[in-house]
């Protein structure tokens, strides 16, 4: 139906973040990082918006819940995955992409262990990452499945 | 969770990260926001073709064609709508601004703008054609090599909101023997044409809103005239007075500069509506073919009488036709998108467009046009147009 | 023809020159045209309404509200189209810019802008709501008085114009197992969404104009992601990759932002389609009655599951419902203006709209609307809007 | 149908180009002028954009026909008052509604006697106007009286 215009796609020229870690953990990285390493590289990069411990905010803090948002992201997500593609595409906002995949799962781990949904110690890596069990996974109606376009 | 580094011979599949260069935009923060926004810097050569025929004495007496070629869809951005000046672009204080109805009426009335916001309005989409559009075609013994923005230019399409004019006229009480209205505008010159009062309580409106925001400077801001089919003149912009009367003024415009000389020497005076007419915008003259292979054809047409019912498009200069396709909502005189896929083989086309609209009216040729005028008219042009395609792919300008 | 001065006794009536005052605009020339036109100098208020919750941090997180109040009709111009900006506009080189088409599919395809030129387009109009439009009016426990522009203003409806995703999709053959496509976009962020195949292959749109010319960079230059009816931020801009997989990848937006807490603490994840609704925009908050007597009240409809219906609308609170006039024509997933002439007494007066789209379902009250979520919940808010027009004539939003 | 908020106009608050004066004359103006008046003026004041003798231009010039402009105001007019409403209203181009009814009338004059409808001598006012017998006058036909809005 096309005039067959587009031009062949080879792997390499595929950036990063033209895909995104599943919740499975397909598409991550060699590396990892524990909140230790996270907190320093937290405290330097992403702490003048989210807050000094993160759930001060002003910007959506990761770590909570509390008033200023309900839907923190190292608690509220349903996979911890997103959490380490997320930082590592997007985060912090002036300099999206400058982190290296070690720093990204040390940020992961930092935000998760300070929402205590892993251990202070424990270190986060393409084989721990989609292990961490997220306390609300199983709390989501997926409403596509359900009901399609239908608006809820 | 656990453990140190990924471990060797771990069933999860590793990716290393994937290596593709990113552009800087995706590094950096944006830019904020903006009260208003204005098309991207690129895009900055997509403007309308202004053209000032007595640009040393006289510049505020201008052209300026909507580039068709390079926009597509149905709806004309406000800030590349055509514009004809006779006096240029008046700098109006909405605030003092009036819409007078007075002469053959019960009751002289002026409105302000706060009024007339309380009035009912209604929302149509609509094309406004000079015409005077197409003129090169139509006088120049060679075919002009432009865009469509020189060639068919005095044209647009936009979304008009406003007053029903029947409910103004109706309001000031127009006296049976009150058959026309001369219409005058706020400019410098005070551009005046006579309107049938039918047409102005049939459909005409005074438009205040064009795609949803105040109608522009160039435009007539704050109110024009909308007569919906009828030749850009009339529509007259910064409208402010009606001027109820028993017969047509003759004024300027419809004693000169808007009558067709034919070519038996006489003339034709009151040529309201404008014809049945379309463009291949896509490709057009000015642009060169990609190579060979499937293309779509894309253009627009439009007629003053009501909605286009059909266009035709040949690639074989009127050997044989293809009906293409409609762009629905197909709206009666409005701008309707058509197109076709077509596969160029490389070879020199001859590609045309015939439009049809629901009177059953169809596009004359160009020689069946002129026969029908004085060589000096270029009014009312709506003849077929055929683009050439050459061996190298150069889209031409041609007379067929 | 005769003689000196006017005689006196002649028989034609002689008018001396009338004398009413003349506005210094109708004594020069005006301006000389330009290529891209504006609005008028005294509609410069007329902007969009920027937010900056993160201002001294993080200020290219913005959300910019259409001026309902201050348009009318169905149309929104590029300009004053809203922005939700997650990390503000980027500045794409177009010429660099590509569309990237992976994973599950049968040939990983790379497109520019020149090729996709060539490629069959499409054109509709159609609205696009954030899915946080309305925000305030859920979340605050007590109504903010402003205008449209901040109260209702994420939302807006403009002519797209683009290629069909399923002509694109099926060049790169998706496989049967690809059932989502990840949507990447060019900004700083590469803001990514999940959407179902069915859905693209649909009415997914790779939209390249917006009101006829190229998308502004505000949303989304070169190209975005159209999908009609579903919420805003799965029409990723600044689209460069379509990632095709088994599943949805649960990107950061369809994991926190864009997911809503219920009444029970549970949520809601894959919330696409944004529910019927409408709003007053003439009068409404912030506005004041002009005296007592005929307006007519006007407002826009919308739904994301196809045509608006019916529009009632009370000035009682609700005790009683009048059917409102529709403007055709009546698009689907497109803004619908809905208008009623209605007296205003000078009394108290409560007025609301409720809309029925084409599947039947109808406009929630805030209360039932409160009652399904979480008091945090601020999306998909989609309740009747009651404005309180006060007996001098203030019109206030009000929960009701 | 609206809500009737129009304001009454009076008399006084018309400005003169909200009417049109009409080709039999209801709406001239007391005075009167002639051609050897308006020759003075129009060098002046015109001569710039029409040509010196009202035949060069570069604009519309209103004395012809010649190759420039098929349709000069002076002759292919089909009535004198559009002339001296027309002047009177937009013209010069720089100072519309400058002019006084009696340069209108001189200037009406100078351009029909240029283009030998009227004597150089002929005074042009309210009475002689619409009476100037325009040699194009009958050689126009109404295509809103034949066939209404239908396209020609
Ligand atoms: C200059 C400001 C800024 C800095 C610095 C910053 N962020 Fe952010 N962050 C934001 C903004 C703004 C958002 C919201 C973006 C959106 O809504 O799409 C955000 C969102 C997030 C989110 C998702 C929050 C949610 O609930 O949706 C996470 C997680 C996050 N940032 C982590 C980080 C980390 C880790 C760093 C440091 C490496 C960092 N941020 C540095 C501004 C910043
Ligand atoms: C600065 C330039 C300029 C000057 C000076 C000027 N004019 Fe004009 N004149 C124009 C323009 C431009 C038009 C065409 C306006 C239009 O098309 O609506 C015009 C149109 C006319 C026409 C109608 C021509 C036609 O065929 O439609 C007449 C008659 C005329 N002018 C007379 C005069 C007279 C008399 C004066 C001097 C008092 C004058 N003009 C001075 C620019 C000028
Ligand atoms: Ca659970
Ligand atoms: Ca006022
Ligand atoms: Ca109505
Ligand atoms: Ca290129
Ligand atoms: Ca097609
Ligand atoms: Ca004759
Ligand atoms: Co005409
Ligand atoms: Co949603």
């Amino acid at each position: 139906e096309g005039p067959g215009l587009g031009q062949p796609l080879s792997d390499e020229e595929i950036p990063f973040y033209a895909r995104y870690v599943m919740p499975d953990g397909r598409g991550l990285p060699e590396g990892g990082g524990t909140a230790a390493t996270g907190s320093a590289i937290y405290a330097e990069k992403c702490a003048t918006c989210h807050g000094a411990t993160g759930i001060e905010g002003p910007v959506m803090p990761p770590v909570g819940p509390n008033d200023i948002w309900a839907k923190p992201a190292g608690r509220y997500w349903p996979y911890a995955t997103t959490l380490f593609d997320y930082i590592r595409r997007a985060m912090p906002l002036d300099a999206p992409k400058s982190l290296s995949d070690d720093e990204a799962y040390a940020l992961a781990a930092f935000i998760l262990a300070a929402n205590g949904v892993i251990g202070e110690g424990d270190t986060m890596d393409a084989e721990s990452l989609p292990k961490v069990e997220m306390p609300n996974r199983d709390n989501f109606l997926d409403v596509w499945a359900k009901q399609g376009a239908t608006p809820w | 969770a656990g453990g140190g580094a990924a471990l060797a011979g771990a069933t999860m599949p590793r990716a290393a990260r994937a290596q593709g260069a990113i552009p800087e935009w995706a590094t950096v923060a944006g830019e904020r926001a903006r009260g208003y926004g204005m098309p991207a810097e690129a895009e900055a050569h997509v403007q309308r073709a202004i053209l000032e025929p007595f640009a040393d004495v006289a510049p505020q007496f201008s052209l300026s064609g909507t580039p068709h070629h390079r926009l597509r869809g149905t709806i004309t951005p406000n800030g590349l709508h055509f514009e004809v000046h006779h006096g240029g672009r008046p700098n109006i204080d909405p605030e003092r601004h009036r819409l007078m109805i007075h002469g053959l009426v019960e009751r002289p009335l002026q409105f302000d703008l706060g009024a007339l916001e309380r009035y009912p309005m209604v929302t149509a989409t609509h094309f406004l054609e000079c015409s005077g559009n197409s003129l090169f075609n139509a006088i120049m013994p060679d075919p002009m090599q432009a865009g469509c923005d020189l060639l068919h230019g005095l044209l647009s399409n936009t979304e008009w909101t406003g007053i029903p004019m029947n409910v103004l006229l109706d309001e000031a009480g127009v006296k049976p023997e009150g058959r026309w209205l001369v219409a005058t505008g706020g400019d410098g010159p005070s551009l005046a044409r006579s309107i049938p009062v039918e047409k102005l309580m049939e459909d005409g409106m005074l438009a205040l809103y064009q795609n949803g925001e105040r109608i522009r400077p160039e435009q007539g801001y704050p109110m024009r005239l909308l007569l919906p089919g009828f030749e850009g003149n009339m529509n007259v912009k910064w409208l402010t007075s009606l001027w109820a009367t028993d017969a047509p003024a003759h004024t300027k415009h419809e004693s000169g500069e808007y009558t067709e000389i034919l070519a038996d020497g006489s003339s034709v005076k009151f040529t309201f509506a404008m014809g049945v007419k379309s463009v291949i915008t896509h490709p057009s003259a000015t642009m060169t073919m990609s190579g060979s292979g499937l293309y779509e054809l894309s253009g627009i047409a439009w007629s003053g009488a009501g909605p286009i019912r059909k266009v035709e498009v040949s690639a074989d200069g009127g050997a044989s036709w293809a009906e293409a396709e409609l762009q629905g909502p197909v709206l009666p005189r409005a701008l309707t998108r058509f197109r076709l896929p077509w596969a160029w083989e490389g070879a020199p086309s001859l590609l045309m467009s015939r439009a049809e609209d629901a009177t059953g009216a169809v596009q004359p040729t160009r020689e069946a046009w002129k026969a029908r005028y004085d060589a000096s008219n270029f009014l009312h042009y709506n003849a077929i147009q055929a683009w050439q395609i050459t061996a190298n792919g150069e889209v031409q300008n041609v007379y067929a």
